[in-house]
C-alpha cells in the first residue's frame, strides 16, 4: 500500500507530459479528463495512505525513495519522498482542493484558447507542490519550490497577449526568486556545516550541534525565512500577490488555497527544530507575521477589484500562519493553513462564478445585488467569507483563528501585542469580507448578470463549503490528551507551543475575538447597507482620500521598490548596454589608429627625408652605443 | 583505433567534405554528419569499454593514450589523452557539431563545401585541445581552431561580421600567446632544474617554482583561459563575436570554444601552479561573481536577440569559473556539468534565434513579440530552454549552478551569496527574453511557419539530454568523477578545505550518529 | 717624416663624412647629392688609409681601393638611372620622385 | 689554391660563372628562354656543389672567407631563393617588353654577393659582397622601363644604400682602427669592451646592416622601395637580400660581443621593439598591399633580432629556422602577387582582391596560407617560427621583448586578417568584365606556389628534419 507513494506526485506530472506533446491534439474533453483525474487520482491514492495513520498519527511515517539524484563526494541527495503526519496534512489539502479546482477549471476554462497548455501548467503546479512537501531532503524540496514558482509565473502569464499580465508574471517569479536564492544560501550553510541536507537527519544534527540562539543558527534560520517569505508573501516581499491576480482565477484559486503561497508555511513546520534554536529568528516570524495581517487586511478594505480583495485577505490570512509559527503554535498554523485552504479555494472559485457572469468585470462596485441571481453562489460565498471572518462557532475558521489567538497570548514566545494585532486582524478581516459580500451580493442590481454557472463549476462550490465548515470538526477536543484533534495528529511531527502561564483566560479571549469578528460584520453592515454614503463621504475627506490612496497601492510597497532597485537598476542597464568595458578595448585600437597615423606621417616619400631618418638614427645608436 | 582517431576523423571529414561541395551542396552535409556521427560512436565507445571507476587509480585515470614524438629537438610529443573529462567534452563536441551541421541545413547556400571544411576544422581544434597532454600540442590547436571559426564568422557572419570576427582572433591571439610565454617559461623552468626540455604535461606537473615564477607563469595561461571562457573583464569579444556568425558558429562558439576555456583551467592552470592559484583563488571567485552579475545585467539590457544570449553566456560561465577557483570536487562537478549543459542550453537558444533570424530577418527584439500564438512549438522551445538558462531545477542547468555553488560556499560565504544572487539575475533576462519575443501582442501583419520536423527533432533532443542530466546526472558525475578527483589532488591541498560532514572523514559513508560531536 | 696624428686625421674624416652627409640632406638637385656620397665615402677611405698606417699594414689602402672601385660602380649605375629620371620626370630635383609615400 | 678549396668555393664560382655565361651568351644572341635556362642552370649545379663543399666543410679559403656548414646552409637558402625568384620573373619580364635578358645577369651576380657575404669573415668580403648585392639591386629595381615607380624607387634604393654603405664602410674603419685587424675572429680579441672608437665604429657598422635589414629607424626606404620595384625584385630584396645581411649579423654576434657589450644589447633591443611596434602600427590601415608586406617585414625582423639576442646556438637556430620559414612565406607572398600582375599594372591594392577566393581558390588559399604563416598560425612555417623565436626569448628571459612580440603579433593580425577578409568578402557584381582581364596563371607559376605552400605546411607540421639541419649547421659555426 504505502509502496504507492510515488504515484502522488508522479499523476500531475505524467499528466503534465502528455498534454504538453500531445495536447494539442487531444480534444477537449480528453485534455480535461486527463488534467484533472490525474490529480483526482493523486487525492485518492494519498486518502488510502491516510487510512494507514489512522487517528493519532504521532510518529507514523512513510518513506520511498526512487533513485540516486546524485552522489558528489558526501553531497548525495536522493529523490525520496518522506510522509507523516505534516505532509500527510499538506498532501490531502493540495490533491483535494487542487481537484476541486481543476474540475472547477473545465467549466471555468472552456471558452478560452490553450485549454490543454492551461491543463498541464496546473498538473505540474501540482505536482511541484507535493514534490514541495514530499521531499525528504532540502534539495528536492527546492525542486518542488523553484516547480512552483515556475508554474505561478506561467500561469500568471497565462493570458501572454497582455503584457501587464507578462509584467505580473514576470513580478512574482523574480521576487519569488529572491526569496529562492536566500533558501538557496541557507541551503549551503546548512550542508556546509551539518553535512547533509536530509531533512530529519539536518534537524538531529541541528539540535545537537548548534547552542540555541548560536549564531549559525540564527543566520541560517534567517535565510530560510527569507525564502518562505517570499514564497508566502510576507512583509516584505508580499507585492507580487496582489499583480498575480492576472492568471485566470482558477489559478489564483490554486496559488493561495492549495499551493505556492503556504510553501513558506510548511517550509518553517517542516524545519521548526532551526527556528527554536533562533529565537531572534523565531520572534521576527511573528513580528513579520502580526505586521503582516493588519497591513493587508487593512489593503484588503480599501479594494475595489474583487480578486485584488481577496489576494490581500490572502497575505494577511498567512500573517496569521506565520504569527502561530512565530509564537511555536505550530500545529495551530497548520489548523489555519487546512481551513485557509478550503476557505479561500472557495471564495476564489466562487469569485470567479461572480466573474464569469458579470463578462469579466473585476470591479466590486460595478456589480450588486447577485443574490438572487446566483443563489448558489451566493451561498457557499457566504460561508466562505464567514469563515474567513471566523464568525463564531459554525465556522471552521473561527476554530483555527482562535486557537492562534489563544497561543498567541499564551505561548512561551508570545505576548499582548501580538494576540491585540490578531484580535484587531480578526475584526479588519469581518470588516472586509463583509463588505465584499455585501457589496457584490446585495443592494441594487447594476448590471446584468447571468445566473449561475453549470453543475461542474457549482459543485466543487458546494464542496468547499461543505468543507469550510466541517474542517471545524478537527478542533474537537482528542478524548486521550485533550488537545484538538489536529494538535494530536500532528503532534508526532509538530511539538506543542511551550505555555508561558498555564491560567489562560480562555474564555476571555474566546469572547474578544468573536466580538472583533461579530463587530467587523456589523461594522461593514453599517457601512455598506445601511449607510453606504457614509463610508463614500470618509474617503472623500483630504485624510480619507491620502489614506485610501495609502491603502489602496499596498502601502507604497511597489513604489519604494521601483524607486530603490528596479528604477537603478533599468537606469544602470539602460546606460551600460553597449558595455563600458568595451571602452577600453576600442580606445586601445583607437590609439593604434592614431599612432599609424602619426607614424604614416614620417612616410613622406621624399629621399632626404629618408636619408635624415638613417642619420638621426645613426646619431641615436652611436649615441646609446658609446655614452650609455 | 585508438584516441587519435578523434582528431584524424573530423579532419578527414572536412577535407571530404570540402571535395564533395564541388559535386553538389548536400554532400558536404551527408559527410559531415556522417563523420561526426562515427566520431560520436567511437567515443561512446570508449566511454562504454573504459573501465569500471573503482579500477583505475586516482590521476592516472587516461581511458586511452596516444603517445609518440614530433619535434624531439625540442621536447615536443604528440600526446594525447582520454580521460572522463575530456569525454565528457569531446561527446558535446560531436554531438554540437552534429547540431551544428543540421541547423546550418537550409541556413547556408553558398560554398557549403568550404563552411564545412571550415566547421570540421574548428571541432578538430577543439577536440584537439581536449584531448592534448603536450603543452606545445595544446597550444598548437588551441591556436588552430582560430582560424576556421575566423572564416565561419567572417564569410558567412552577418552585417559586422568583419569587426566581430577580427576582434575575436584579436583577443584570442593575443591571449594565445601570452600563454604561450607562460608554457614556454614553465618549459625552461623545469628543464633547468631537471635537464629534461620536454613540453609533456604529465612530467611537467609539479614543477618546483618559486612563488614569483608561479604566479607569472600562472598569470600568462590565466589570460588566455581567462579571454576564452570569458571572465569579465576580457569578455568583449564574445557578444560581437556570437551574434555575428551564422548559427551553428554561435553554436559552437557558446558550446565549445568557451568551454576550452574552462577546460584549460581544470586541466592545465591549476595543477600546474597550485600554489599560485591558491594565492589568487580570492580574486578569481570575486571575478567570477562579477561576472555572473555583470553578464546578466548586460544580458538583460540588449535589444538583439543573439547579443542577449551571447551575454547569458558570460554569466554562465561565470559559475563555470567560480567551481574551478573552488577548487573541490563539488564545485568542480557542478563546474562539468555546467559547461555541459551549458553548451546545450545556450547552443539551443543560438539555434532557436537562427531559426527566428532566418525567417524574420532580423534579430531585434522589438520586431518581434507574441510568437507563441505565431509559432507554439518553438515558443514553447523557447521557454524549454530559457527556463534551462534561468536554472530551473529538474534541468540540467541547476545541477551545475547548484553543485558550483555548494561547493564554493565552503571557501567563501560572501562570495558564494553574491553569486547566487546571479540566480535573480537570469530570471530577469530568461524571462525578459521570453516575454519580447513571445509573448505580448502579436503584430497583425507578423505570420512565419513553425519549426520543422528537423528543428523541432534537434531541439527535442537537446531538451531530452538536458532533462536527464537534471534528473539523473549520474552517468555524466561518474565518468567525470575519477578525472576531477585526481586533479583535485593536484592541486594545492590548501585549496580544498575537507567537507564537513562524513563524506571527510570515511567517504562514500552517509549518516549518521557518531558524526555527531 | 714626422708620424701623421691619428685622432687628427680621424677628426677630419669625420668631418669630412658630416660634411658629405649634410650635403646629401641639403641638396636638391641628384647630382650633387651623389656628389656628397661620394665625399662620405672618401672620408671613410680616408679612415682606413691612417688606420692602416697605425697600423703599419697594407690593409687599409687595400680597402680604400675597394672603396673606389665600388664608388666607381655606384656612380656609374647611378648616373644610368639619373638619365631615367630626368627623362621621366624632367627634373633632376630629388624631391621628384617622390611620388610614394603613406 | 688546392682542390679542396676549389671545392669549398664551387658554388660561389659557378653562380659567378653562370653570370659570365649569361653575359657572353646575350652578346652571342639574345633569347629569353636561353638565358633563363642558363641562369637555372648555373643556380642548380651552385646548389649541387653544396653537397661537395659541405663534405670538407668547414674550411677557411683566404683570409676572406669561410665555407662551413652554417655558409653552405645560408648559401643554399640564397639559391632556393633565387631561384624562385628567377621562375617568378619568367612570366612577369615576358609581359614586359624588350631586354629582358640582363636581368638575370644582374639576378644571380646579386646572388653572388648575398653568397659572399655569408660566407665573409674579413670585412674587405663583406663590403665586397654587399657592394655587389647593392649595386645590381639598383639595376633590378629599376629594371622595368617606363615605369615611374620603379625608377623612383631604384632613386632612393640607389641613394640611401650609398649613404649606409658609406655608414658601414666609416665603422669598419673606426673598429679597424680601434683593433688593428679586419678580421672578425682578430676583431673580437683585439676589441677592449669600453673603447668608445670601436663602440661608435660597431654602431656605425650596425647603420649600415640596419639599412639592409629595414629595421627601425633605418627603414624609411622599406615601402617606397617595395611598392616600386617589380614584384619578384622585391621578394628578392625582402628574402635573399636580408637574409644574407641577417646571417652575416648573426656571424658576426660571436666575435663581436654584441650581445655581452651592454651597450650594444640596448642597441639591439631598441631596435627590435621599435621594429616590431612601428612596422605593425605602419601596415594597420595601409591600401596597398607590398606595403603591407614591407611594413610586415620590418616588424618580422624585429621578431627575428628578438631570436638574435637570445643568443648562443639556441637563438641562432631559432633565428635561422625564423629566416627560412619567412623566406618561404615572404616568396610565396609575392609570388601570388606577381602571378597575378596584369600586364598594364600590378594587382597590389587590396581592392585588386576582392572576391578573389571565389574566383581563384586556388591562387586565394595559397595567399591565405602565405599571410597566416606571416600572422604565425598552426599548420604554417610561421607558426613554428614564431614559436621558436618567443622560446629563444623566453630562454634567455627577454621578457620586454618577449612580450613585445605578443603585442606586436596581435596588432599584425589586423592588416592580415584584413587582407583575408577581403579576398573572401562578395565580389563585387559589376566589375566582371574588368577582373575578366587577369590572366590565368601558368602551369610554372603554379608549380611554384604550390611547391611553395607544401613546403609552408611541411615546416609547419613537421618541422624536425630542417631543425636538425639548422641544429647542426649553426653548431659548427666558424
Amino acid at each position: 500500500m504505502t509502496d504507492l507513494l510515488w504515484l502522488i506526485p508522479f499523476m500531475p506530472i505524467a499528466g503534465f507530459t502528455v498534454l504538453v506533446l500531445a495536447g494539442s491534439r487531444l480534444p477537449r474533453s480528453v485534455t480535461g479528463t486527463i488534467g484533472t483525474g490525474t490529480v483526482g487520482l493523486s487525492a485518492v491514492v494519498s486518502m488510502l495512505l491516510a487510512a494507514g495513520f489512522g487517528v493519532k498519527g504521532d510518529g507514523y511515517v512513510v518513506t520511498q525513495t526512487l533513485w540516486q539524484w546524485l552522489s558528489v563526494g558526501d553531497f548525495s541527495p536522493r529523490f525520496s519522498l518522506y510522509l507523516d503526519a505534516l505532509s500527510l496534512v499538506m498532501v490531502l489539502v493540495i490533491t483535494c482542493v487542487g481537484f476541486l479546482i481543476h474540475l472547477y477549471s473545465i467549466g471555468f476554462m472552456k471558452n478560452e484558447e490553450g485549454y490543454s497548455r492551461f491543463f498541464a501548467y496546473m498538473n505540474l503546479f501540482v505536482g511541484s507542490m507535493l514534490v514541495l512537501v514530499l521531499a525528504d531532503n532540502l534539495v528536492s524540496l527546492y525542486l518542488g519550490w523553484e516547480g512552483v514558482g515556475l508554474c505561478s509565473y506561467l500561469l500568471i502569464g497565462f493570458w501572454y497577449r497582455d503584457s501587464a499580465n507578462g509584467y505580473a508574471a514576470r513580478k512574482a517569479f523574480v521576487i519569488t526568486r529572491v526569496g529562492d536564492t536566500a533558501l538557496a544560501v541557507g541551503l549551503f550553510l546548512l550542508f556546509t556545516n551539518l553535512g547533509t541536507l536530509q531533512i530529519q537527519e539536518l534537524m538531529q544534527r541541528a539540535q545537537a550541534e548548534w547552542p540555541a540562539g548560536s549564531k549559525i543558527a540564527v543566520i541560517a534560520a534567517a535565510l530560510l525565512l527569507a525564502g518562505a517569505i517570499g514564497k508566502s508573501a510576507q512583509l516584505p516581499l508580499q507585492t507580487w500577490l496582489p499583480d498575480a491576480m492576472a492568471g485566470p482565477t482558477p489559478v489564483s484559486a490554486l496559488i493561495h488555497a492549495a499551493t505556492m503561497v503556504t510553501a513558506g508555511v510548511y517550509l518553517i513546520a517542516r524545519t521548526h527544530v532551526l527556528f527554536t534554536l533562533a529565537p531572534p529568528v523565531q520572534s521576527a516570524i511573528a513580528i513579520i507575521g502580526a505586521a503582516t495581517l493588519l497591513l493587508a487586511g487593512l489593503s484588503a478594505f480599501v479594494q475595489r477589484d474583487i480578486k485584488r480583495v481577496l489576494a490581500y485577505s490572502t497575505i494577511s490570512q498567512i500573517g496569521y500562519m506565520f504569527l502561530a509559527l512565530g509564537v511555536g503554535a505550530w500545529s495551530a498554523a497548520l489548523f489555519h493553513f487546512m481551513t485557509h485552504a478550503f476557505f479561500k479555494a472557495l471564495l476564489f472559485l466562487g469569485a470567479g462564478a461572480v466573474i464569469l457572469a458579470m463578462d469579466h468585470e473585476h470591479d466590486i462596485f460595478k456589480m450588486g445585488g447577485l443574490r438572487s441571481r446566483m443563489p448558489v453562489t451566493f451561498w457557499t460565498f457566504l460561508i466562505g467569507v464567514a469563515s474567513l471572518s471566523a464568525l463564531p462557532f459554525v465556522t471552521s475558521g473561527f476554530y483555527s483563528k482562535d486557537l492562534i489567538l489563544k497561543l498567541a497570548w499564551s505561548s512561551e514566545r508570545g505576548s499582548v501585542w501580538l494576540w491585540a494585532a490578531g484580535v484587531a486582524g480578526a475584526f479588519i478581516t469581518s470588516l472586509y469580507a463583509f463588505r465584499l459580500l455585501f457589496v457584490v451580493f446585495f443592494g441594487d442590481r447594476l448590471t446584468r448578470a447571468k445566473s449561475d454557472p453549470g453543475i461542474s463549476m457549482t459543485a466543487p462550490l458546494v464542496v468547499l463549503a461543505a468543507l469550510s465548515v466541517a474542517a471545524g470538526l478537527a478542533a474537537l477536543p482528542e478524548p486521550a490528551s485533550g488537545r484538538q484533534a489536529i494538535q494530536q495528529f500532528l503532534s508526532g511531527v509538530l511539538p506543542a507551543a511551550h505555555i508561558r502561564d498555564e491560567r489562560t483566560p480562555e474564555l476571555f479571549l474566546l469572547l474578544i475575538a468573536s466580538c472583533a469578528s461579530i463587530g467587523g460584520m456589523l461594522a461593514a453592515w453599517l457601512l455598506y447597507v445601511l449607510f453606504p454614503r457614509y463610508a463614500e463621504g470618509l474617503v472623500q475627506t483630504r485624510a480619507g482620500r491620502s489614506v485610501h490612496r495609502l491603502l489602496f497601492t499596498g502601502w507604497g510597497f511597489d513604489r519604494i521598490y521601483d524607486r530603490l532597485f528596479a528604477g537603478p537598476f533599468l537606469w544602470l542597464t539602460r546606460i551600460n548596454r553597449d558595455d563600458f568595458i568595451d571602452l577600453v578595448y576600442e580606445g586601445a585600437a583607437w590609439y593604434s589608429g592614431v599612432f599609424h597615423h602619426l607614424l604614416g606621417l614620417t612616410q613622406t616619400g621624399k629621399v632626404r627625408w629618408y636619408a635624415f631618418g638613417i642619420g638621426l638614427g645613426a646619431i641615436i645608436t652611436i649615441g646609446i652605443a658609446v655614452f650609455l | 583505433m585508438t584516441v587519435e582517431w578523434l582528431i584524424l576523423i573530423p579532419l578527414i571529414g572536412g577535407v571530404l567534405a570540402w571535395i564533395g561541395g564541388r559535386r553538389s551542396s548536400l554532400l558536404p552535409r551527408l559527410i559531415s554528419v556522417a563523420s561526426l556521427g562515427a566520431g560520436l560512436a567511437m567515443t561512446a565507445s570508449l566511454w562504454n569499454a573504459s573501465p569500471p571507476v573503482a579500477g583505475r587509480t586516482a590521476g592516472q585515470a587516461w581511458i586511452a593514450e596516444f603517445n609518440t614524438s614530433w619535434i624531439p629537438q625540442l621536447g615536443i610529443g604528440f600526446h594525447l589523452g582520454l580521460d572522463g573529462l575530456s569525454l565528457l567534452l569531446v561527446l558535446l563536441t560531436f554531438f554540437l557539431g552534429i547540431v551544428g551541421v543540421l541547423c546550418s541545413w537550409n541556413e547556408i547556400k553558398e560554398r557549403t563545401g568550404f563552411f564545412h571544411l571550415n566547421l570540421m576544422l574548428v571541432l578538430t581544434g577543439i577536440v584537439g585541445v581536449f584531448l592534448s597532454l603536450d603543452l606545445f600540442l595544446f597550444y598548437f590547436f588551441w591556436e588552430l581552431m582560430l582560424v576556421p571559426m575566423y572564416f565561419l564568422i567572417s564569410i558567412w557572419g552577418h552585417e559586422k561580421r568583419a569587426y566581430a570576427s577580427v576582434k575575436f582572433f584579436i583577443f584570442t591571439q593575443l591571449s594565445g600567446i601570452l600563454m604561450l610565454l607562460g608554457i614556454l617559461g614553465l618549459y625552461f623552468i623545469h628543464g633547468r632544474s631537471t635537464g629534461i626540455y620536454t613540453f609533456d604535461y604529465t612530467q611537467l606537473l609539479g614543477t618546483r617554482l618559486t612563488p614569483g615564477q608561479s604566479l607569472w607563469l600562472m598569470l600568462g595561461f590565466a589570460a588566455a583561459f581567462a579571454v576564452k571562457l570569458p571572465a569579465v573583464p576580457f569578455h568583449s569579444w564574445l557578444p560581437d563575436a556570437h551574434s555575428e556568425a551564422p548559427t551553428a558558429g554561435s553554436l559552437i562558439l557558446a558550446g565549445l570554444l568557451l568551454k576550452t576555456g574552462a577546460y584549460g583551467f581544470i586541466r592545465f592552470l591549476v595543477p600546474l601552479f597550485p600554489d599560485a592559484v591558491e594565492s589568487v583563488r580570492l580574486i578569481g571567485m570575486v571575478l567570477s561573481a562579477a561576472g555572473i552579475l555583470y553578464g546578466a545585467a548586460l544580458a538583460f539590457s540588449q535589444e538583439d536577440l543573439k547579443r542577449l544570449i551571447a551575454y547569458t553566456s558570460i554569466s554562465h560561465m561565470g559559475f563555470v569559473m567560480l567551481g574551478i577557483f573552488a577548487w573541490n570536487e563539488l564545485s568542480l562537478q557542478g563546474a562539468v556539468i555546467q559547461m555541459v549543459c551549458h553548451g546545450f542550453s545556450t547552443g539551443a537558444l543560438f539555434v532557436l534565434a537562427g531559426i527566428l533570424q532566418a525567417r524574420l530577418h532580423t534579430r531585434e527584439m522589438s520586431a518581434m513579440g507574441g510568437l507563441w500564438a505565431v509559432t507554439p512549438r518553438m515558443a514553447g522551445m523557447g521557454l524549454f530552454f530559457g527556463l534551462a538558462s534561468l536554472g530551473l531545477p529538474g534541468l540540467g542547468n541547476f545541477i551545475g549552478e547548484f553543485l558550483v555553488l555548494l561547493g564554493s560556499y565552503r571557501v567563501s560565504g560572501l562570495v558564494t551569496a553574491a553569486a547566487a544572487t546571479g540566480l535573480i539575475a537570469s530570471a530577469l533576462y530568461s524571462l525578459r527574453l521570453m516575454q519580447r519575443v513571445f509573448h505580448g501582442p502579436k503584430r497583425d501583419d507578423l505570420t512565419m511557419a513553425d519549426i520543422a520536423v528537423r528543428e523541432t527533432t534537434i531541439l527535442a533532443v537537446m531538451a531530452a539530454v538536458i532533462v536527464v542530466i537534471g534528473l539523473y546526472p549520474g552517468p555524466v558525475l561518474e565518468t567525470s568523477k575519477p578525472a576531477v578527483e585526481g586533479l583535485i589532488q593536484k592541486g594545492n591541498p590548501s585549496l580544498t578545505p575537507p567537507g564537513r560532514g562524513p563524506g571527510a572523514v570515511k567517504p562514500g559513508g552517509e549518516s549518521s550518529g557518531e558524526m555527531l560531536r | 717624416m714626422a708620424p701623421v696624428p691619428i685622432e687628427g686625421v680621424l677628426v677630419l674624416a669625420a668631418v669630412l663624412f658630416t660634411l658629405g652627409f649634410a650635403g646629401v640632406l641639403m641638396r636638391r638637385n641628384i647630382i650633387f647629392i651623389l656628389m656628397s656620397i661620394e665625399i662620405m665615402l672618401n672620408a671613410a677611405g680616408l679612415a682606413f688609409v691612417v688606420a692602416g698606417s697605425k697600423w703599419g699594414q697594407p690593409d687599409g689602402q687595400v680597402m680604400f681601393i675597394f672603396i673606389l672601385v665600388m664608388a666607381g660602380a655606384e656612380v656609374s649605375v647611378g648616373l644610368a638611372l639619373v638619365l631615367r629620371l630626368f627623362h621621366r620626370f624632367r627634373s633632376l630635383d630629388a624631391d621628384a620622385a617622390g611620388r610614394m609615400k603613406g | 689554391m688546392t682542390t679542396n678549396d676549389f671545392y669549398a668555393l664551387s658554388p660561389l664560382l659557378a653562380v659567378g660563372a653562370a653570370a659570365l655565361a649569361v653575359m657572353i651568351g646575350i652578346s652571342v644572341k639574345r633569347s629569353m628562354t636561353a638565358t633563363a635556362g642558363l641562369t637555372v642552370a648555373g643556380l642548380f649545379v651552385s646548389f649541387a656543389m653544396l653537397f661537395p663543399a659541405a663534405s670538407i666543410a668547414p674550411r677557411i679559403v683566404t683570409p676572406l672567407l669561410v665555407i662551413d656548414g652554417y655558409a653552405l646552409f645560408y648559401m643554399g637558402l640564397v639559391l632556393a631563393g633565387t631561384l624562385t625568384v628567377v621562375l617568378l620573373s619568367l612570366e612577369y619580364l615576358r609581359d614586359r617588353g624588350a631586354h629582358p635578358e640582363e636581368y638575370y645577369i644582374l639576378l644571380l651576380l646579386a646572388a653572388f654577393g648575398s653568397m659572399t657575404l655569408v660566407a665573409s669573415r674579413h670585412f674587405g668580403s663583406l663590403f665586397l659582397g654587399l657592394e655587389i648585392l647593392s649595386v645590381s639591386l639598383y639595376g633590378l629595381i629599376a629594371y622595368v622601363r617606363g615605369n615611374e615607380k620603379g625608377i623612383e624607387a631604384g632613386i632612393k634604393y640607389l641613394v640611401l644604400a650609398a649613404v649606409s654603405a658609406a655608414f658601414l664602410v666609416f665603422g669598419m674603419a673606426l673598429v679597424y682602427t680601434a683593433t688593428g685587424s679586419l678580421e672578425f675572429s682578430r676583431i673580437g680579441a683585439g676589441a677592449t669592451p669600453t673603447d668608445p672608437l670601436f663602440l661608435a665604429g660597431a654602431a656605425m657598422i650596425i647603420v649600415g646592416m640596419g639599412f639592409k635589414l629595414a629595421v627601425v629607424p633605418f627603414h624609411l626606404w622599406t615601402p617606397d622601395v617595395y611598392e616600386g620595384a617589380p614584384a619578384p625584385v622585391t621578394a628578392f630584396i625582402a628574402t635573399v637580400s636580408k637574409g644574407a645581411v641577417f646571417a652575416l649579423l648573426l656571424r658576426l654576434a660571436g666575435p663581436f660581443h654584441i650581445l655581452d657589450h651592454p651597450t650594444l644589447f640596448t642597441v639591439f633591443s631598441v631596435i627590435a621593439v621599435g621594429s616590431i611596434f612601428a612596422g605593425n602600427l605602419l601596415a594597420l590601415s595601409q591600401g596597398n598591399i607590398k606595403r603591407i608586406l614591407a611594413y610586415s617585414s620590418i616588424a618580422h625582423l624585429g621578431y627575428l633580432l628578438v631570436a638574435f639576442l637570445a643568443g648562443g646556438v639556441k637563438g641562432a637556430t631559432a633565428a635561422t629556422y625564423y629566416l627560412s620559414a619567412y623566406f618561404v612565406t615572404t616568396l610565396g607572398a609575392f609570388g601570388v602577387i606577381s602571378l597575378r600582375s596584369g600586364r598594364d599594372r600590378e594587382r597590389e591594392y587590396i581592392h585588386d582582391y576582392r572576391g578573389l577566393a571565389w574566383r581563384r581558390p586556388w591562387l586565394a588559399g595559397v595567399f591565405t596560407a602565405m599571410l597566416l604563416s606571416l600572422a604565425g598560425i598552426p599548420l604554417t612555417a610561421g607558426f613554428i617560427g614564431k614559436f621558436y623565436a618567443i622560446s629563444a626569448g623566453v630562454g634567455s628571459s627577454l621578457w620586454f621583448q618577449v612580450v613585445s612580440v605578443a603585442i606586436g603579433s596581435a596588432i599584425g593580425l589586423f592588416y592580415y586578417l584584413r587582407v583575408i577578409s577581403v579576398m573572401y568578402a562578395q565580389p563585387e557584381r559589376h566589375s566582371g568584365g574588368r577582373q575578366a582581364v587577369a590572366r590565368a596563371i601558368s602551369f610554372g607559376g603554379g608549380m611554384i606556389l604550390a611547391l611553395l605552400t607544401l613546403g609552408l605546411i611541411l615546416l609547419g607540421v613537421w618541422p624536425s628534419p630542417l631543425i636538425g639541419l639548422i641544429t647542426r649547421a649553426v653548431s659548427g659555426m666558424n
